[in-house]
């Protein structure tokens, strides 16, 4: 956003009131603040959780591993799984992820939230009403298929293994990565198949 | 505390509403916002409880209509008074400062080594009472401070899911009472259980639930 | 409805504050609105329960911030169009005029007999399930509509504490879905079955409810 | 309030608007509006039930009669005690009347509630810590005192008989009636006798 004095918000003035008192303090640099903002910007973000995915699908161990431990995300180099447990979809079982109390979310795997998954809408919806939060994301489950809720109030983070889509025994593990979505990381969707021709993945 | 931060089976809050092409921020001062109070936190001056109660301790229609990083900034403030890294005069004062004088760089002193870390006294986290498969109750608590255990879980029946090992007990350590470690589950409630039989009967919730927080269930 | 105005228990809305020597109503359009909806509800041409679930359904950060008489308002605007009394557009143009006329009176026209009360079939209020004495415990419903079972004695167990009569059943009368008079009872709780036991021993809360919000206890 | 339109607030246009509509749909008419508020004005307000726990406190008969039924207010000529249950506060036993859902209030004898009854503080907190809310009224309970808060759920209307102080014995019904309370009536406060020279009775 260009910056303008003139029109900057309360808020805005007051962050920059605490990080000048707090870079003349020195609890921070504005450096670091800058570095860490990169950081996000660069490299979290969904796509960690997505190589996660990938590689569950094409190596049954890895899944295992997974599944038994998110700590075996270190094998794909990354950090942070002490804490995380992944639950996989399956054609039986449906696994959605949400933080009622709070907006607590797998930033290991899947970076920062969505404004949507910390809205007073889904955070008080998806305990209650899961089917009916699904739906108004498109996705309309069987009666018969199980709905299992995660509500993290703890640190134990979540993030969803989706089913993998038919038709992709072709594709190659870093194909596969592209197909898979923040959404059906969180659970509130499920991962389309390269043919598929709808909506963009969010 | 019974606040409405503690949102679970709440009514009325509308559809939910998603951004296309939604940016990592909405504005600069929300990044910066952020990244300001991850290094700090990371630096101990205050824990992750506490940040969580600074929000949940707001007015609570002040809650409602801000927006989610005014909640961060309302917590963030309040925990760096709360803790004296910052008095509210000197913060009104810079606030007015860069009001009048928008363009002022800030000084940048030498950057002291942060603090020690604070020493909790911490005796070993005690045994996990329960094991998997335990019907437990989550206990009837209604702490006027912060705490994990959400009103609709509170007097209903579960079973452990999983154990997770030893964690923090957030309802001391928002208030700098401790770490006080204990083993924490997951545990598995029926949606019916939780909210009644208008809930499906092929639903469960799970929720990561303190030691201290469970009974076993009466059989 | 799970809604903000299901209080009782909630933290965080601060010490109670009284005025001196406070006037029966704060300014001259409270007092006309609240005569205003008494009369078109004494009327019947939308009930008290409707009365109440237009005020529910406030969107809640709306609902904190309004006053008491706002409250009403919102809910009076609401009843009137959701009973085909006016429409939006009506209300909005009516507004705009007097925005511009300020001093404009208004056309008294000749007043025409109020509408026939409506008639809803009715079968006779079931017999009392309950008497003075009996163990019960309030369901655990979460009704997205209107209900008058607060949610922090849902699940607890209560006794029977008085009978009262037959009442309109709000559940239903508050969505024009009949009056369905139902036995209602005092039910009397321990305060330390609610609360737990951070509750005084000696304290107990006693609601209103329907017989259908009770369900024997399990002994 | 003076009149002013400039500064009128966009409630009491709205307002205005909706009496006009009203009126135009032969609803209601300006006069009966007036009539109404004018009623109240003149004579709801404590006074009734003023005059309900001072007969109380002078006739045990029908003392006994009021507490088994409310309706025994119509023997003062007050109307709607069909659904009105009076509570009585002794040394060991305190009342204590709240709507957490709304504002529910025993109008036909107190009139119309102040807007602290009506706040979220009073009635979030008076269910769950009763003796804190009637600390703050200046009340402090003996820890022996049970207490009892009614919740008004449905039409059933509470009202308090405070307990009759010491020292009144030579007073008459009328000048008991001047010592009661609206507060007394809710249970927030007890009734102070004549030589109480504490704050005013609100």
């Amino acid at each position: 956003m260009p910056y303008d004095p003139e029109q900057e918000p309360y808020v805005a003035l007051r962050t920059k009131a605490l990080e000048s008192l707090l870079i003349e303090k020195g609890l921070l640099s504005a450096e670091a603040v800058d570095e860490r903002i990169s950081e996000y910007e660069r490299d979290i973000g969904p796509l960690k959780g997505a190589r996660v995915v990938a590689r569950a699908w094409v190596e049954p161990d890895f899944k295992a591993r997974l599944l038994q431990h998110g700590a075996a995300i270190a094998e794909l180099g990354l950090t942070g799984g002490d804490n995380l447990v992944v639950v996989e979809n399956t054609p039986d079982e449906h696994h959605l992820v949400v933080c009622t109390l709070c907006s607590c979310y797998p930033w290991m795997v899947l970076g920062l939230p969505p404004t949507w998954y910390k809205s007073f809408a889904y955070r008080s919806r998806a305990v209650i009403e899961p089917r009916a939060v699904l739906h108004e994301f498109g996705l309309d489950l069987d009666e018969g298929v199980a709905v299992h809720v995660h509500d993290s109030s703890a640190e134990v983070r979540y993030m969803v293994l989706p089913e993998r889509p038919p038709g992709t025994e072709e594709l190659t593990e870093v194909e596969l990565a592209a197909l898979v979505t923040r959404d059906a990381m969180i659970g509130v969707a499920k991962v389309a198949g390269p043919v598929h021709q709808g909506v963009a993945p969010v | 505390m019974n606040g409405v931060h503690d949102m679970g089976g709440m009514h009325g809050f509308g559809p939910i509403v998603r951004e296309v092409n939604e940016p990592l921020f909405h504005a600069d001062w929300e990044a910066r916002l952020w990244a300001i109070d991850r290094i700090v936190l990371q630096q101990g001056y205050f824990t992750i409880d506490a940040h969580r109660y600074g929000i949940e301790r707001m007015e609570p229609a002040h809650y409602l209509r801000a927006s989610y990083y005014e909640r961060w900034l309302a917590s963030f403030e309040y925990n760096l008074i709360h803790e004296g890294i910052l008095t509210d005069d000197e913060l009104r004062a810079r606030i007015e400062f860069l009001r009048r004088h928008p363009d002022s760089a800030t000084r940048q002193d030498a950057i002291p080594a942060p603090p020690a870390p604070r020493e909790h006294p911490q005796s070993p986290p005690p045994a996990p009472r329960f094991a998997v498969g335990d019907s437990v109750v989550a206990r009837n608590i209604h702490p006027v401070g912060h705490t994990r255990l959400p009103r609709y879980a509170r007097g209903k029946h579960g079973t452990i899911h999983r154990l997770h090992g030893s964690h923090i007990f957030p309802d001391t350590n928002a208030h700098g009472l401790g770490e006080n470690p204990q083993p924490l589950y997951i545990v598995r409630f029926e949606a019916r259980e939780l909210w009644g039989d208008s809930a499906g009967p092929r639903e469960a919730v799970y929720l990561d639930l303190w030691d201290s927080y469970l009974e076993p269930a009466r059989s």
